[in-house]
């Protein structure tokens, strides 16, 4: 498996060249006012001001439609179950079942919801390499010890992705299938996934080993240099407001 | 069986970070509290990966095939590590596959990290006993995955369930969770067994990484 | 005889009525990952029973993936693989072909010796003394039965190349692929392996930069660069023509060098 | 001239008063880890400035051990170890001694090959502009400067020891350990690397089993087997003899054998 999170981390746009901490806290204060949103009449703008930010952060929709394979399931179930389990004015019956406005409407919050944090989290994440963001993060006051972990355990994991990769297909071609559920298949399985945990074990003794040689933790972390200019400043005061006026607009109207 | 953005009330949500804050402020602290830190963070760092890595294997389960969730297993091995991993982990899958949310994220690390501490407290009983044959390894192994991820579920489904903008009506939505929960009893079977096994083979090949960290 | 190869020679050169049938025959081979295009280029290739291959090439040539798709794994974009007159299909499981990894950790899970090289054959559906039986030969072969009941984890480099080939040799694979064997090995358990490599009577494919090991296992080399099969001939004539291993990234083993040549290093 | 070594041997060769301080000096090193005793049985070792000491040995003799006591991160059981003078304790980050592990994803922790060979002079507390010029000067004499932003998963297995040498090159050691450097390597990154190791001016120690890669870059040999240094000398001489080589699990490299010996292998 390969993560395409970078893919399109080095495009050019005010995204991009937004700074990592104003971008961070802007972005994430929009999604959070998104999420409080629960009048139908916002949702409009929600859409637009979503359009926009994706827009200019020129990513590519094929981008955009790829991501959405995983998810895409999710929203099936909730669009077939929801219109009908939910409210009491029917609309249209079908046989026992009937359609109903209430779940209709929360069907389309949820679903737009989704759909622009999702999108607002693609544009926060795809914009940057992930790395920086991560570093970002940190200089916003993440713990180190959180931090450090997840910079390790990304650098890790397709390392050990294609370690699993290749035992699969080394237990296949000695004719391992796993068609049933059995005991032994199980068993095997189990072996597997020992196996995997075992060698990062292992191989986390010389990490520290190669960590340490190299003065792990003499120093503190470097403070990320990150440069803030008032374009940054501006452009996270506006985010700002924005955010404010979706929760203000869905308390007053 | 993570919620996904959109769905919970901003409020539920903002609960949830809420929640998950002094759950990692009590592990960092707790891991603080060693000899020396430092040199865990490799192992849990690696661990980590690893366990994102194992979660990918595929159980035949026909007609279709299951991941695991492995928060039993990640638990008995990553102790206080474990909180802060699945945080780590659900932030990757979020951000990587758009699996779970940026929103829920607190929630989510809720549902999968608090039983994992459960069930590291469940598997740590077993050093009261002097002797650790693999019978008892695997049947602690087995109870642990299969309590971990039984919390899971139940949170997973009283969060969703209460939350959804279904007006359910009080009966409904108890049958609603039993019957959902009683569905989920042979993936929570599987993932006992497939815990108490892995334990048993960390046992014979790696008995440290039981009780290491 | 270096002779860059082309299927229309091989066939003159095997395909004559009443001969054996190949252990392996690819036609015309293509492959391409999904990110990297033509891997391997248009690869043409016939082994015979009892041959023994050495593949070399630098990095990147696709001498793994050469060996994915003999067995299987990966699916060729065009053309055809023959094992023993039978056509190799993606997917299948085919123990006739059996693969020793570069690295034997991705090989070795079982939690002893003994289930690992009992894996295979378990796998195969044979009895119990049969699986039994074939351990105790495959791990006698490689020299290791008092290894059977440890763990595979806590083996020595070298214990572990040793395991991991009796893992599959105790398929009985009639054309076995050496993925870089001589890989990590300290110069006592590399001897051991050559012992066992030029002991064996199957069919062998042996991709290595270890040209010494080549050298002194196979009786035919295979040069590939780029996806394709260079030049196909006799090991000690290939190797000593100097110009063509330059030009990829070969160097002539220090065996073929005629006489002891001083090294430029400081003298105290 | 072959000798088994004795601390007092060394003391008189080059411990007269007025010369330069050796690189390193260890004196009566004994380690174990907990479940294995006597990994280490009384090692003396000298090596003055400027030498290039190759360490061969079996698998097991202790080389890699030796190397971790050298640079603090295990502690001896017994005995001193002396680097420029200074005293090597353990747990203390000493930036004289730069260690290259044999595997190289080992060492490659940080995501990114910029932040990766930055990381030993952000520790030692080096100013921001000193560290971004530490880093190009590193990655330029490994020639691996375009690769400062790539990925350290995405590199080739060449790329990668590369940029691992760089990374321990950045913080300036007097005194480096390479283990096992050529391992995994195809023929043309092996060259390079040679390159890089003849054209170094630190004193170097070489873990290896690539004998002619020794014979190429060192100018002083030190065999080791179960713990224990067995001879201490100039390498064309130990290595050429035989008797000594094979009861140590060592074979003459073939650079070293006068002429071209036919190898047992089938004609066809
Ligand atoms: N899973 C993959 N996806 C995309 N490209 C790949 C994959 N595996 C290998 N490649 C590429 O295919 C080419 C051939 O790789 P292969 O591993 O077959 O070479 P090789 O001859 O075995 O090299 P080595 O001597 O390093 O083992 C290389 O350029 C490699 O980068
Ligand atoms: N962490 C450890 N715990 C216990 N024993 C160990 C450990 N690491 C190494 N050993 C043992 O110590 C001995 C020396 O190991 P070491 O790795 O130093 O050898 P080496 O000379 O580097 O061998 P190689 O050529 O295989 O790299 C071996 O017998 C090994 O099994
Ligand atoms: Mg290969
Ligand atoms: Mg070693």
């Amino acid at each position: 498996m390969k993560l395409e999170q970078d893919k399109y981390a080095s495009l050019d746009s005010p995204l991009h060249r937004w700074e990592p901490r104003c971008k961070f806290v802007g972005l994430v204060a929009l999604i959070f006012a998104f999420s409080f949103v629960r009048e139908l009449s916002m949702l409009p703008a929600m859409m637009t001001v979503t359009a926009a930010i994706y827009a200019i952060s020129r990513l590519p929709v094929s981008f955009w439609l790829t991501r959405l394979r995983y998810p895409s399931f999710f929203l099936l179930v909730v669009v077939l179950l929801l219109p009908f389990l939910s409210g009491q004015t029917v609309i249209l019956s079908l046989g026992p079942l009937g359609l109903r406005q209430e779940g209709l409407i929360s069907v389309m919050l949820i679903t737009v919801r989704f759909l622009c944090i999702l999108t607002v989290g693609l544009v926060l994440f795809g914009t940057a390499p992930f790395l920086t963001t991560i570093k970002a993060m940190r200089a916003l006051g993440l713990p180190g010890i959180l931090t450090d972990m997840a910079l390790l355990a990304f650098r890790y994991l397709n390392e050990l992705g294609d370690d699993l990769h290749r035992m699969e297909t080394s237990m296949r071609l000695r004719g391992f299938r796993q068609h049933r559920l059995s005991r032994r298949g199980l068993g095997v399985l189990a072996w597997l996934g020992g196996s995997i945990l075992v060698r990062s074990y292992e191989r986390s003794e010389w990490v520290y080993r190669a960590m340490i040689v190299r003065g792990y933790g003499n120093a503190p972390p470097p403070r990320d240099e990150f440069q803030v200019s008032a374009g940054d400043v501006v452009a996270l005061v506006v985010t700002f407001l924005v955010a404010i006026g979706f929760v203000a607009g869905d308390i007053l109207i | 069986m993570h919620i996904p953005d959109g769905i919970l009330p901003a409020t539920v949500c903002a609960a949830g970070y809420a929640a998950a804050a002094p759950v990692t402020w009590y592990s960092v602290r707790r891991i603080n509290q060693r000899e020396n830190p430092r040199a865990d963070i490799p192992k849990a760092s690696l661990l980590t990966a690893a366990f994102f890595v194992v979660s990918w294997i595929h159980i035949p389960l026909p007609p279709t095939s299951v991941h695991l969730v492995l928060n039993g297993l990640l638990g008995v091995v990553l102790g206080y590590f474990a909180f802060p991993a699945i945080l780590i982990g659900l932030f990757f899958q979020a951000v990587m596959f758009q699996h779970g949310g940026l929103t829920t994220l607190g929630v989510n690390a809720i549902i999968m990290g608090l039983p994992a501490l459960v069930s590291y407290y469940i598997f740590r009983m077993r050093n009261i006993l002097e002797k650790k044959s693999q019978l008892i390894t695997g049947v602690f192994g087995f109870v642990a995955g299969f309590a971990a991820i039984g919390i899971s579920v139940a949170l997973f489904l009283v969060i969703l369930l209460t939350n959804i903008p279904a007006e359910l009506d009080v009966a409904t939505e108890r049958t609603a969770i039993y019957t959902l929960a009683l569905a989920h009893l042979p993936l929570m079977v599987i993932e006992g067994v497939f815990t108490g096994l892995v334990a048993v083979f960390l046992q014979r090949v790696r008995p440290q990484l039981l009780d290491s960290i | 005889m270096i002779r860059t190869c082309s299927m229309k020679e091989m066939m003159l050169q095997y395909g004559q009525p009443g001969m054996a049938e190949p252990a392996l025959l690819v036609s015309g081979l293509w492959f391409s990952y999904p990110d990297k295009r033509d891997v391997l280029r248009d690869i043409n290739l016939k082994v015979m029973p009892g041959e023994r291959v050495g593949l070399i090439g630098p990095n990147g040539a696709g001498k793994t993936t050469l060996f994915l798709t003999v067995c299987g794994v990966l699916k060729p974009a065009l053309g055809e693989i023959m094992v023993l007159g039978k056509p190799v299909l993606n997917g299948d499981f085919c123990p006739e072909v059996g693969l020793v990894f570069q690295n034997p950790d991705d090989q070795l899970f079982c939690p002893s010796v003994r289930d690992d090289v009992a894996f295979g054959p378990q796998n195969m559906g044979l009895s119990k003394e049969e699986v039994e039986a074939r351990v105790r030969e495959a791990l006698s072969v490689v020299g290791g039965l008092e290894l059977a009941s440890r763990a595979a984890h806590h083996l020595s480099e070298g214990e572990k190349r040793m395991v991991s080939i009796a893992g599959v040799l105790a398929m009985r694979p009639q054309l076995l692929l050496y993925d870089e064997p001589s890989a990590n090995l300290d110069i006592r358990s590399r001897r051991r392996l050559i012992r066992v490599l030029q002991a064996s009577k199957e069919t062998i494919l042996i991709a290595s930069h270890d040209l010494e090991l080549v050298l002194e296992v196979c009786n035919r080399v295979v040069l590939m660069d780029e996806g394709r099969i260079i030049v196909d001939g006799e090991p000690r004539q290939v190797m000593a023509d100097d110009e063509l291993m330059e030009a990829h990234g070969q160097e002539k083993p220090h065996s073929l060098v005629p006489h002891s040549v001083p090294h430029p290093h400081y003298q105290r």
